[in-house]
């Protein structure tokens, strides 16, 4: 039996890892992965609790949290799809018409 | 060292080692492959903490639509390695200290707080959580919010349609 | 010893399994290899592979050693990691896809008690889904990897058609879910035992126990198409489409790297036939009900008279080779027919698996059959069909079965 | 299925009609619309008359049934209660039946008009809130059909949108029934104040508890009050001085409107609610007083504007004016039952009349002025005889309906106390100007020369949906008034007897001296309507023209300048308040001048702080990380404090 710290440190790490990708990736689709790896370390956080105290709601949680990953998944490609097709970059730093 | 004590510590190892080649990676296919692992490597956690219907959720849903999905973008966009540009002097100067920082703390609250929850016996013999029990939860107390999540993804698949047509 | 085996059967055993199924699934593809040829032969009217071995039967062989043989050139600039990856994937996760596939009911041997299958899950259908969800990357990557437009064509042509079809594939089954109401597949085939029924009780024709069931059809042909489309084969099988894209993503590949593709795409044919047979045509269950004992002779009522046809076929064959191993084999499928005849017991353990199989040749056979009957589809009819009418359809499926579930509880 | 325990039906259909036809009806052809509209009132009428039978058959004894409990706060509670008794029943007749009818006219008489489905579905509106008005079981029911009756009428008034002076008259009706409305919601909060509850049954049941002290003549306790107030709201309601002035403005709307709405009616909405409310007005002898002196002065002072009128409508409105006092009169001096039976028998020839008059219209091609008319007699006979009919029964002769009803509340207002030969002087003279001006109208429209162009208007019959509801009103109001034909030959009144359980048998004394003297009485009144007839047709029947307007017929013509008078006093200072004090200074100085400051503000700060907008995505993505630290350093304090300064835990 792993201890519940074991999972919550793992996923600690993971999460900290999605935000070094978060800030240090300049391609967009890899931001985007980078989004994703958070909201898997955050998912193991749930399903490790949800073991931790006997209860299904962490699983839930985590099934509801894929399921808006998939939507948020199909739409931000969309999005990405798109500033690609007008910026004819993926960089990141590129897309930077949102200032003064 | 219990078998599952040496099946959590490859997998977690296989999880991490894979993150950070998803962020050493300059090829976002590999990137997506990288990531792809983790998930995997993920799943196979879920399993050993007894919970195989998230398992098989996490890999058909993450491995077999969302990263399909990356993957094919990539591939639609033939992207190429990607620039390291750096004008963005914030995220290059304050960015990595800043996010193992956030890691750190992260991880220490939870060294100082998971005193607290104790494995509970139900936990323990793994009797929660036959795929059963979730789908009575999911269909009874979060019904709604499931409902909900039908049309936040019919949503989805309007916005995407609508963003990814040209224009004629 | 014998404790030594009792302490680790756990382990001993599936390695055993594994190690069957293995050379079981590697030879059936390879004659599956050889029917396919034999089979759209005869539809064309030719004579297909005819040279190596009586009736071409060493073909398969022959074309094994061709493969091993060849030199493997890799093109260049390829993106090395996804290039080897992607071949390896896909067989693998074919090969594996067959793990948690319950062949029989269990089975009783020195008095020990195993499934007759790798692994038994009590989330089996999802495993396997799973697996054939990650079955994209093998192609996917290969197309991407080889650095070749036709490759990255059918790389991207796969990828889209496998997650538009994998919905339908999914949703389809989900009727017999509701009916059974279990994931495992062993549940699955013994909730379709309905006693006297017989093949009545299968979930395509749904007169289930307890009558709560509802016929399957719609789900059975959403289920079969959309698998169809899943193993790439005609008429789904753009990505590999030889006139528009010399041969899709495994343009690139040759010798062993292309066989792996080869075998994974026969042994994902031959998974989804399987799943099939289990789903929707109560898996090892006889479609006879269960009184009429005397059908559980069908097995020998067989195999004797085919092994006594290959013996005298093989007689009067000319080359010597010939002449040995058609009436060997002969003899060896008489021998066993008539085995199965005289031993009950034996017979009763035979019972389940032939069914099994009979069934899943007969999927294997359809395949092939449309292969030499059916036109490719052009690209943009594949999208349309899938999303507009299989996805619609196998949903209406689900609805359908609920509502009369429903009804059927109240 | 038991209509009486599902009373909610009758109201419930003409809803649906209005529904079914204000969202579909724009589509359909006029005869979907119609089967529709008919087909929900008379079903609904057939209803009622269901209902009325099982309420007779069943002993008649008062029905009230909770439906659903509609605002339930702390101890009041007001649910959709509906009740039945002898004075529903009459009015719910009368609604469903009159309503019916002027719905079939309607078919007839709007069948070029625009909106034609929209002219239908607010009618059945309006059926749904008088019919939830009369059944109501609570205050605040009865309040919630009282306001819809307003906004029906105010729909319907300013049915021809387009027309200003409709639109203005539309908004006039509205506001104008707003005052009433408030003294009528300040009675409610009164009544709820002392007796803890809105419910008729509870409100009157307390009232009528002996220790209530009746509260004598001039002194002005709670229940005086509270009657006033009602009375307020009744006045706006019911066009009593001095709130008539909508009323004659209202003949803006359509002729069925004027003859269902503002006739037959939601006018006499306000004598149902204090006859409703008896109980309370017996109580408090000053607000009998007020109502019989106002409903007095109504009568007359309505019917001396009716007498000059020149729009055939308008004296028609006014004489509705005049007739409503009549009833309050009635009210007033405590023949609550006589108030009631002229209502309906008002209800009937009204009605006719105005339908009648409606026909007239129709045939004249649209031409109101009476002075335009004259000798058509000939021309458009059912008519002609039909509005006959309505005018002698109006004027008050034998056996029309009218002579009964009326004769009797002069009965009662003559030996009311205090002041009652007044009232009944008045009552009297008002009764001869109402048969002058009726005969009045009869003349100009009906006889002499014509006065009207051959060529451009060609009279013609009005269709037989038109002329049918008229013939059966006119027969309705020739014998509508027969219950109390035995009350003159010594017998009863069965009117009078039916309604009793109501207003308990304290009215119309019997006794020999009383019977005698009802029939003197009701001889002076057929004299005085036969002088109201001479005089009008010594001055009419031979040839006319238009009156000359100086003096006097100056004065009524414009109706003694009252809306002038309103104008001046109450409209213009309103308005120049509300443009140089609200709008000058509140709206444009304070309100606009918070709103452009926030903005401003808003732009100012965002002038300040866009400079860390560098756009570049990842710098975001920092700012983000760097929120996520604050917060989490937020939440983990407790936690953290001792790890990062080494405290013990």
């Amino acid at each position: 039996m792993v201890p519940t710290n074991y999972y919550l440190i793992l996923s600690a790490i993971l999460f900290g890892l999605g935000v070094l990708a978060f800030v240090f990736k300049r391609n967009v689709i890899t931001i985007f992965m980078a989004i994703e790896l958070m909201l898997n370390a955050v998912n193991l956080a749930f399903v490790a609790f949800s073991r931790a105290l006997g209860k299904s709601d962490g699983e839930v949680f985590v099934l509801f949290v894929i399921i808006v990953a998939a939507a948020e998944a199909a739409v931000g490609l969309g999005i990405i799809i798109l500033t690609a097709r007008n910026r004819r970059s993926l960089n990141v730093e590129r897309v930077d018409l949102l200032k003064l | 060292m219990t078998a599952s004590l040496i099946i959590f510590f490859v997998l977690a190892a296989l999880a991490v080692l894979a993150a950070v080649s998803l962020i050493l990676q300059r090829h976002p296919i590999h990137s997506a492959l990288s990531l792809i692992v983790v998930m995997v490597a993920l799943a196979g956690l879920y399993l050993l903490m007894g919970a195989e219907f998230v398992a098989a959720v996490q890999i058909i849903v993450y491995g077999g639509a969302v990263m399909v999905l990356f993957v094919f973008v990539i591939m639609l966009l033939n992207a190429g390695v990607e620039e390291r540009t750096n004008f963005s002097k914030l995220a290059t100067f304050g960015g990595i200290p800043l996010a193992l920082a956030l890691s750190g703390m992260i991880a220490a609250g939870i060294a100082r707080s998971s005193g607290q929850l104790a494995t509970s016996p139900a936990a323990a013999q793994g009797a929660i959580s036959s795929t059963k029990q979730l789908s009575m939860m999911l269909f009874r107390d979060f019904v709604y919010p499931f409902e909900l999540t039908s049309f936040l993804i019919l949503v989805a698949i309007l916005g995407a349609i609508v963003l990814a047509q040209r224009e004629n | 010893m014998s404790e030594f085996l009792a302490k680790y059967a756990f382990l001993i055993v599936p390695i055993i399994k594994v190690a069957i199924l293995v050379f079981a699934v590697l030879t059936v593809d390879a004659y599956l290899t050889w029917l396919e040829r034999k089979v759209i032969a005869h539809i064309q009217a030719r004579w297909g592979p005819y040279r190596v071995g009586p009736h071409g039967l060493l073909q398969p062989l022959a074309d094994g050693i061709k493969f091993i043989l060849k030199e493997d050139p890799m093109p260049s600039g390829v993106d090395k990691i996804g290039y080897f990856l992607a071949p390896f994937l896909t067989l693998t996760l074919a090969v594996t896809s067959l793990s948690v596939i319950p062949f029989g009911p269990d089975i009783k041997a020195f008095g020990y008690v195993t499934n007759f299958g790798i692994a038994d899950v009590n989330v089996s259908l999802l495993v396997l889904f799973a697996i054939t969800a990650l079955g994209v990357y093998g192609v996917a990557l290969a197309g991407w990897a080889s650095n070749n437009k036709y490759s990255l064509l059918g790389g991207l042509r796969s990828s889209a058609q496998m997650i538009s079809y994998e919905l339908a594939l999914t949703l389809s089954v989900v009727g017999v879910l509701l009916i059974a109401g279990d994931l495992s597949l062993k549940h699955i085939v013994e909730y379709q035992d309905n006693g006297n029924l017989g093949l009545l009780g299968w979930n395509l024709f749904g007169f289930a126990k307890d009558h709560a069931g509802f016929t399957q059809i719609i789900g059975f042909v959403c289920f079969f198409i959309a698998a169809i489309a899943e193993t790439n084969r005609v008429p789904f099988d753009l990505p590999e489409a030889e006139s528009e894209l010399v041969a899709g993503f495994h343009t690139e590949y040759a010798s062993m790297k292309f066989a792996m593709f080869f075998i994974g795409e026969y042994t994902s044919m031959i998974a989804v036939s399987c799943l099939a047979t289990i789903l929707f045509f109560g898996g090892w269950l006889s479609p006879f009900p269960a009184s009429w004992t005397l059908t559980h002779y069908l097995p020998s009522v067989i195999l004797i008279p085919f092994g006594l046809w290959v013996f005298f076929d093989g007689i009067r064959y000319e080359t010597i080779f010939g002449r040995v191993l058609l009436p060997g084999v002969g003899a060896v499928l008489a021998a066993a027919g008539l085995a199965l005849f005289l031993f009950a017991p034996a017979n009763d353990v035979i019972q389940g698996p032939f069914w099994f199989f009979a069934k899943v040749f007969v999927f294997l056979f359809f395949y092939i059959w449309m292969r030499g009957t059916l036109p490719r589809f052009r690209y943009d009819q594949l999208m349309d069909f899938g999303w507009k009418i299989l996805l619609p359809v196998s949903i209406g499926n689900v609805v359908l079965t609920s509502a009369f579930l429903l009804w059927r509880m109240h | 299925m038991p209509i009486l325990e599902n009373l909610w039906i009758i109201p419930l259909l003409p809803l649906l009609g209005s529904a079914i036809n204000g969202l579909f009806g724009a589509k359909w052809s006029k005869a979907i619309v119609n089967s529709v509209a008919l087909g929900s009132t008379g079903v609904s009428f057939l209803c009622a008359v269901e209902a009325v039978r099982e309420f007779l058959s069943g002993g008649s004894q008062p029905f009230r049934k909770e439906f659903f409990d509609w605002i339930v706060a702390g101890s009041f509670r007001a649910g959709f209660d509906l009740q039945l008794d002898q004075l529903t029943v009459v009015m719910v007749l009368v609604v469903t039946g009159v309503g019916f009818l002027i719905h079939i006219y309607s078919t007839g008489y709007m069948a070029h008009e625009e909106g034609y489905y929209r002219f239908f579905s607010y009618l059945n509106l309006f059926m749904f809130f008088m019919l939830i008005l009369v059944l109501a079981a609570n205050y605040v029911l009865l309040f919630v059909g009282w306001e819809g009756v307003g906004l029906c009428s105010y729909l319907l008034i300013g049915f021809y949108f387009l027309r200003k002076s409709a639109a203005d008259a539309g908004k006039k009706a509205f506001i104008v029934n707003r005052i009433g409305d408030f003294g009528f919601m300040l009675g409610m909060f009164l009544l709820f104040r002392t007796f803890h509850s809105l419910d008729f049954a509870t409100v009157f049941a307390a009232a009528s508890k002996p220790e209530v002290a009746v509260e004598p003549l001039g002194q002005f306790g709670v229940l005086t009050v509270a009657c006033l107030l009602l009375f307020v709201g009744a006045t706006g309601k019911s066009a009593q001085l001095p709130l008539y002035v909508w009323l004659p403005d209202a003949m803006e709307g359509p002729t069925p409107v004027s003859a269902l709405i503002h006739a037959a009616t939601m006018v006499t909405a306000g004598v149902y609610m204090v006859a409703r409310s008896h109980v309370l007005f017996t109580h408090s002898p000053t607000a009998m007083y007020v109502v019989a002196i106002v409903g007095c002065a109504t009568a007359f002072f309505a019917a001396t504007i009716g007498l000059v009128q020149s729009d055939i409508k308008k004296v028609l409105a006014y004489s509705t004016v005049s007739q409503l006092g009549y009833m309050f009169l009635a009210c007033g001096v405590g023949a609550f039952g006589a108030g009631i039976f002229h209502l309906m028998t008002h209800a009937f020839f009204k009605a006719l009349l105005f339908l009648s008059a409606g026909s007239v219209i129709h045939a004249m091609g649209g031409e109101q002025d009476m002075w335009n008319m004259g000798g058509l007699s000939k021309k458009i006979k059912v008519t002609y005889w039909c509005m006959l009919f309505g005018t002698i029964a109006i004027a008050g002769f034998p056996p029309f309906a009218a002579f009964f009803s009326k004769d009797s509340i002069l009965f009662a207002a003559y030996n009311s106390e205090n002041g009652g030969k007044v009232l009944y002087g008045v009552g009297l003279l008002a009764a001869v100007l109402t048969s002058f001006y009726m005969f009045r109208l009869i003349w100009l429209t009906f006889y002499g020369e014509k006065r009207y162009d051959e060529h451009k208007v060609h009279v013609h019959e009005s269709p037989g949906t038109m002329t049918g509801p008229l013939m059966i009103l006119a027969l309705l109001s020739l014998t509508g008034g027969w219950f109390a034909l035995p009350a003159l030959f010594g017998g009863k009144d069965y009117f009078a007897e039916f309604l009793s359980p109501v207003f308990g048998a304290g009215e119309a004394g019997g006794g020999e001296a009383a019977q005698s003297l009802e029939h003197i009485l009701s001889a002076v009144a057929v004299v005085a309507a036969t002088a109201g007839l001479v005089v009008a047709w010594r001055m009419y029947s031979k040839k006319v023209k238009r009156g000359t307007s100086e003096g006097v017929h100056k004065l009524l013509y414009n109706k003694y300048y009252v809306d002038e008078l309103y104008a001046a006093a109450i409209v213009r200072p309103l308005v120049w308040l509300s443009t140089n004090v609200l709008w000058k200074v509140v709206d444009a100085g304070m309100i606009d001048g918070a709103v452009n400051g926030v903005a401003e503000g808003a732009a100012a700060v965002g002038d300040a702080v866009r400079h860390t907008q560098s756009g570049n995505t990842r710098s975001y993505a920092v700012w983000v990380v760097i929120g996520a630290i604050v917060v989490l350093g937020i939440v983990f304090w407790p936690i953290l404090h001792p790890a990062l300064f080494g405290g013990v835990r």
